[in-house]
């Protein structure tokens, strides 16, 4: 059954790696995702007011899509674009009345019955198993030690969690599926500051360094993500974590497909780590 | 420090049903503080947000840098042990805020500075302005 | 998930005997390695003069044997026994 | 036919709501009502006085009393009435404040209204009411006693030395339960085992009780009076009268597993007592860890060294049916697990502990013998946090109660770590000190003020490790700060939920249990240690938390409750069951299909000349529950319960529904 999948703005851009790798990844698994032929913004940052029903617009609309293509799950990459989706999904199935209202206002777009099932690709994988997984290994990356980081959104909040929110084990799986070695750091469920990004870097880089701090101090060689925030975060705020703290040696940060990709033998990036 | 108390809650009633949570099923325990990642940012606690909404205390409350601080990590919410979602009263007062004054707390200049994912500006610009 | 072992193990005794193999009259049923509740028992790697593999203690494991005599009691070749050790 | 109706103020709890005047008013119309008033207290004195002179005065043959909920006063009126003379099943009582004014409270005219109709019904149900004789029934002198912790010791205790036969049942090999695994008690730090053991040893020796260890209550049939129980002894694989305790087999097993008595922290040998004060003094051999799981070859270390020869290898579960008058079940408690506190890496990290594992470190008797050693390495931890409400009054892990005995005991740990530790340091996370018992306040504040340990008002958020360390992430509410705290161990208190089985036995018994699962009394304030199953009692913290002194209250409570039962000299039951019109009855057995008490036997007709014999139900009056099942199933409408006939419910009906 072939599964629609949202890409997301990031995606397109600074997250170019994660959709390229998952697409290799989903394609070696045979996993049949295909990109939606026409999509708008997630919606994020999802809305957390009971009454502003127009920022739910752009997720319901690309729900709506979805379910007038025939496809019955979306999957996405972008840990953001799964939890508004998701969210919003189950927002507007909770009240029938807030469907009505949405679907009366987007008069283009045919009705959404609330019938599309939000995934993230890592459910897929985790759905398929790791056996499935491990076969497809044609360099298993034995040795390498992963500190697995979910950050927020994939875990929180619990309606839309695609694992245990205080000790998940979804990555972990999956990386040891690969013949990598997962490393519990504590840090793995801690926020990394968000889009304060935007206008507080200095802050994210505080905490971003805890984290990769956290990784480091429980033996990790690299860190995997799966969200385009969490990954700018902790990879591209570390030239200022090392202006704050100068004995910040620094960790290479991935995101988990692209990781998968290397130990399916389709890229080659991870030399001298 | 004292506060005169008398009623004053048209500022919670509003939080309230922006958020749809119950300011007063909050006993103070504590544990959204406790955990919460953007607290050695913070002036006030994410308790004690919910105390100056149940006290009323709402020139205090709507003054303070903690609102806009919250990343909305839901950390709060997942463990609160009455199932508050503070995660969601605090977007309640940034909203009020953000309504009635109309003031935006970013402006998309700040952020030309680097080149920021898309996902980052465009939450930022969803959270912080009007 | 086993996260703990008991504090006060070292108050514990158990019976210690030695595994001694007649490996001549081992005929490789296997049942000892079967048997054998504490698995510290595994197929040689030499024959022997009958060209079967016979059992030996697996290596690192030589202070593990509790004296229950289950391989005593169940070799039908009575070719392995256990000695008390005290 | 002369009705009197009496209706109740409740102080403002029906009057606030219900217009009482205008209920006087249209109630003294009904038919066949002679008088109808209200009063402001019924159930008081003066009210009693005031019914029964009416049903003097006015020659009343029934009485209708709207008040409160019948589980609440029936009996208090029922013995009003008949203190005049006037067969208490000649009474009905509708239900105005718990069926009508507390929940209508925001719609008083509806309510008044719903009053009425609630009295309308009780007085149609009246008139078709006939008086009925209590049910005598022999009575077995003998008592069973389920669970042999601290509330079954002391009920089995109480009751025999009242001069009755007690069976004290117990599921694990030893009388004692939790309180055999604490330390020393709060607030005089007496220790448990002192104050216990006598006990423990006085049951065990008693005349009057016959201790079952090692055994469970498999089946219960019967009522009050006369209950017929089957309870399962599990094979000890030792035969009890040859053990001498000793401990040679013991010595010579070959296997080691944890000690669930000490909670995992201790050892002990597949042939094991749990603790060397064990009651009674008997070796278990625990055959799930034994070598001798399959018969082809044994390890016979065991049975060699037994000197006595009381092993035996071949022993069979056994089966005593006994029968006994009367039940008090004293289940106990267990811990929330502590895996269910993700957040705090219960079950992840070894140097958190439950509050019960922390008693093991704590006990002279423990693994450790009393030196706290943590679990992770056997160092002496110097920073101890402790974290109450780990799990109570916490709704999202299902626990809204308070689980009543923590703050106390957190109170004690910490106090006892710091007289073994004197160096260390003790943190101690509260929402709220609750320490409403008698000399509490005073032990929480001596551990306070005279230890110097630090109390922060606040929940912990998350427990990480680190190297080896925990780190702590709490609040202080108090300063208005997040904190952390590098501790060597953590000290949960997880919330105390019931013991496991509650909820099977409760089945058995027919006795009810609330949301939580905890074991529900009949009335909290009136009948707070009886089940709603007559006969059947509650002791100990199988009803709710509490703590040992509470439990000990219960427990005399529940045992005078069955004292003063077994001094009656029969035991009365109800008359509302089941009764058969022969003539209607036409034997199909539908009824004796559907009894779940199986009170309903198909019996024949004696012979007549020239008569077919005829068969039909009859309906054992001792079992019969009075449920009704049979009445609704019969076609013929030829069964009817007592006070209930099938006339009374639906003239009943049709009053609460016509209009007027």
């Amino acid at each position: 059954m072939e599964i629609a999948y949202f890409p997301g703005c990031t995606l397109k851009t600074t997250a170019r790696a994660l959709e390229t790798s998952a697409l290799a990844v989903a394609k070696t698994l045979g996993i049949a995702i295909k990109e939606l032929p026409s999509w708008t913004c997630c919606g994020t940052c999802y809305s957390l007011a009971e009454d502003d029903l127009i920022k739910q617009v752009a997720p319901i609309r690309t729900l709506a899509r979805t379910a007038n293509l025939g496809y019955s799950i979306l999957t996405t990459l972008c840990s953001v674009c799964y939890n508004t989706l998701a969210q919003a999904n189950l927002f507007v199935k909770a009240v029938p009345t807030r469907l009505e209202k949405i679907n009366a206002f987007m008069e283009e777009e045919a009705n959404y019955a609330g019938n599309v099932e939000v995934k993230h690709f890592l459910t897929l994988l985790q759905e398929l198993g790791a056996e499935k997984v491990s076969e497809a290994v044609k360099r298993p990356l034995s040795g390498l030690k992963v500190a697995c980081y979910y950050g927020c959104l994939l875990l929180r909040p619990q309606n839309v969690a695609i694992d245990d929110p205080e000790q998940p084990s979804i990555l972990e799986n999956i990386m040891k599926s690969i013949g990598a070695e997962p490393v519990f750091f504590p840090y793995q469920v801690e926020c990394c500051g968000s889009y304060h990004t935007a206008v507080k870097p200095e802050i994210v880089a505080r905490r971003a360094h805890l984290i990769l701090e956290n990784a480091i101090e429980n033996g990790a060689d690299i860190v995997v993500t799966s969200c385009p925030l969490c990954s700018f975060n902790l990879k591209e705020r570390q030239k200022d974590i090392k202006r704050l703290y100068p004995g910040f040696k620094g960790l290479p940060v991935f995101y988990f497909t692209e990781v998968m990709a290397e130990a399916f033998g389709i890229t080659k990036i991870l030399k001298g780590i | 420090m004292r506060l005169v108390l008398k009623r004053q809650d048209d500022l919670l009633k509003k939080v309230e049903e922006i958020s749809g949570e119950n300011v007063f099923a909050c006993y103070q325990c504590g544990k959204c503080s406790a955990g919460c990642p953007m607290s050695t940012e913070m002036d006030l606690l994410p308790n004690q947000v919910i105390r100056l909404l149940q006290l009323g205390a709402n020139e205090q409350l709507l003054d303070c840098r903690t609102i806009w601080l919250c990343a909305s990590c839901f950390t709060c919410t997942a463990r609160c042990p009455k199932g508050v979602s503070l995660t969601r009263l605090m977007e309640g007062v940034r909203l009020v805020l953000l309504r009635t004054t109309k003031e935006d707390q970013v402006s998309p200049k700040e952020m030309e500075k680097e080149f920021l994912p898309q996902v980052a500006l465009i939450s930022a610009l969803r959270k912080f302005t009007t | 998930m086993v996260i703990r072992k008991p504090l006060n193990l070292a108050k514990f005794k158990v019976p210690k005997g030695r595994v001694i193999v007649l490996a001549e009259r081992c005929k490789e049923c296997g049942l000892c390695i079967e048997y054998c509740p504490k698995q510290i028992l595994e197929y040689s790697e030499d024959y022997n003069e009958k060209g079967f593999h016979y059992p030996v203690v697996k290596a690192g494991m030589e202070n593990e044997c509790i004296f229950c005599l289950f391989c005593q009691e169940i070799c039908p070749d009575f070719a392995i026994f256990s000695e008390k050790e005290e | 036919m002369r009705i009197g109706v009496f209706i109740c103020h409740c102080g403002k709890n029906i009057a606030g709501v219900v217009d009482v005047k205008e209920l006087v008013e249209r109630a003294s119309k009904l038919k066949d009502v002679v008088y109808a008033t209200d009063y402001v207290y019924l159930c008081s004195e003066p009210g009693q006085k005031e019914i029964q002179e009416k049903i003097e005065e006015l020659e009343l043959t029934h009485v209708v009393i709207a008040a409160c909920s019948p589980k609440m006063h029936a009996t208090t009126f029922a013995r009003a009435v008949k203190g005049v003379g006037l067969n208490p099943y000649l009474l009905e009582i509708a239900n105005i404040r718990e069926h009508c004014s507390w929940v209508h409270h925001d719609k008083p005219e509806i309510a008044t209204e719903k009053a009425f109709r609630l009295i309308k019904a009780a007085v149609a149900k009246v008139r078709l009411a006939e008086p009925l004789e209590p049910i005598k029934v022999p009575l077995t002198r003998k008592v069973l006693v389920i669970g042999g912790g601290i509330a079954g010791i002391r009920t089995a205790l109480d009751i025999a030395n009242g001069g009755f036969e007690v069976y004290l049942v117990e599921r694990t090999p030893s009388l004692g339960g939790h309180m055999a695994q604490l330390s020393e008690t709060f607030p005089t730090l007496d220790c448990s085992a002192c104050i216990l053991t006598p006990l423990m040893v006085e049951a065990a020796h008693h005349k009057n009780i016959h201790v079952i260890t090692y055994a469970e209550v498999k089946n219960i049939k019967g009522i009050i009076g006369n209950f017929k129980v089957t309870i399962e002894k599990k094979p000890r694989y030792v035969i009890p009268e040859k053990c001498t305790g000793c401990g040679d087999c013991m010595d010579v097993c070959p296997v080691i597993v944890p000690n669930e008595f000490d909670q995992g922290l201790g050892a002990r040998k597949a042939i094991y007592v749990p603790f060397p004060q064990a009651v009674p003094l008997v070796y278990t051999l625990d055959l799930e860890n034994c070598l001798n799981t399959q018969k082809l070859v044994v390890c016979e270390q065991c049975y060699k060294a037994c000197g006595p020869r009381a092993i035996n290898y071949l022993m069979e579960p056994q089966e005593i049916e006994i029968e006994v008058g009367a039940v008090v079940i004293a289940t106990g408690f267990d811990l929330l697990p502590i895996e269910n506190l993700k957040e705090y890496g219960g079950g992840k990290y070894p140097d958190v502990v439950t509050g019960l594992e922390f008693e093991r470190l704590l006990s002279a008797s423990g693994p450790t013998g009393g030196v706290v050693r943590r679990p992770s390495d056997g160092k002496i931890p110097k920073r101890v946090v402790f974290i109450q409400c780990a799990g109570s009054r916490d709704p999202e892990h299902g626990c809204p109660y308070c689980s009543k005995i923590c703050c106390m005991y957190t109170a004690k740990q910490a106090l006892l770590y710091k007289h073994v530790v004197p160096d260390g340091e003790a943190y101690v996370f509260f929402i709220d000190v609750r320490a409403a018992g008698k000399r509490y306040e005073e032990f929480v504040q001596r551990v306070m003020g005279e230890e110097r340990i630090v109390y922060l008002r606040g929940k912990v958020s998350k427990v990480f490790q680190r190297e080896d360390k925990l780190v702590v992430w709490g609040a202080d509410t108090i300063s208005g700060m997040a904190v952390e705290i590098e501790a060597d161990m953590v000290v949960l208190a997880p919330a105390v939920v019931p013991s496991k089985g509650t909820a099977d036995l409760a089945k058995l018994l027919k006795v009810s249990v609330d949301e939580f699962g905890f074991l529900s009394e009949v009335h909290p304030k009136l009948r707070p240690v009886e089940s709603v199953s007559p006969g059947v009692y509650l002791a100990g913290a199988a009803q709710a938390p509490k703590d040992i002194s509470e439990t000990a209250a219960q427990a005399s409570a529940a045992a005078s409750k069955v004292l003063s039962l077994l001094s009656q000299k029969e035991a009365t039951l109800e008359p509302i069951v089941a009764h058969v019109d022969k003539e209607l009855c036409i034997g199909c057995g539908l009824c004796w299909k559907a009894c779940p008490f199986k009170a309903i036997t198909m019996v024949r007709e004696e012979k007549r000349e020239g008569k077919k014999r005829r068969r039909y139900a009859k309906v054992e009056e001792a079992v019969c529950q009075g449920c009704g099942v049979c009445m609704a199933i019969c076609e013929k409408k030829a069964i009817n319960v007592a006070g209930f006939t099938y006339d009374q419910l639906s003239a009943q009906v049709k009053a609460l529904l016509e209009d007027e």
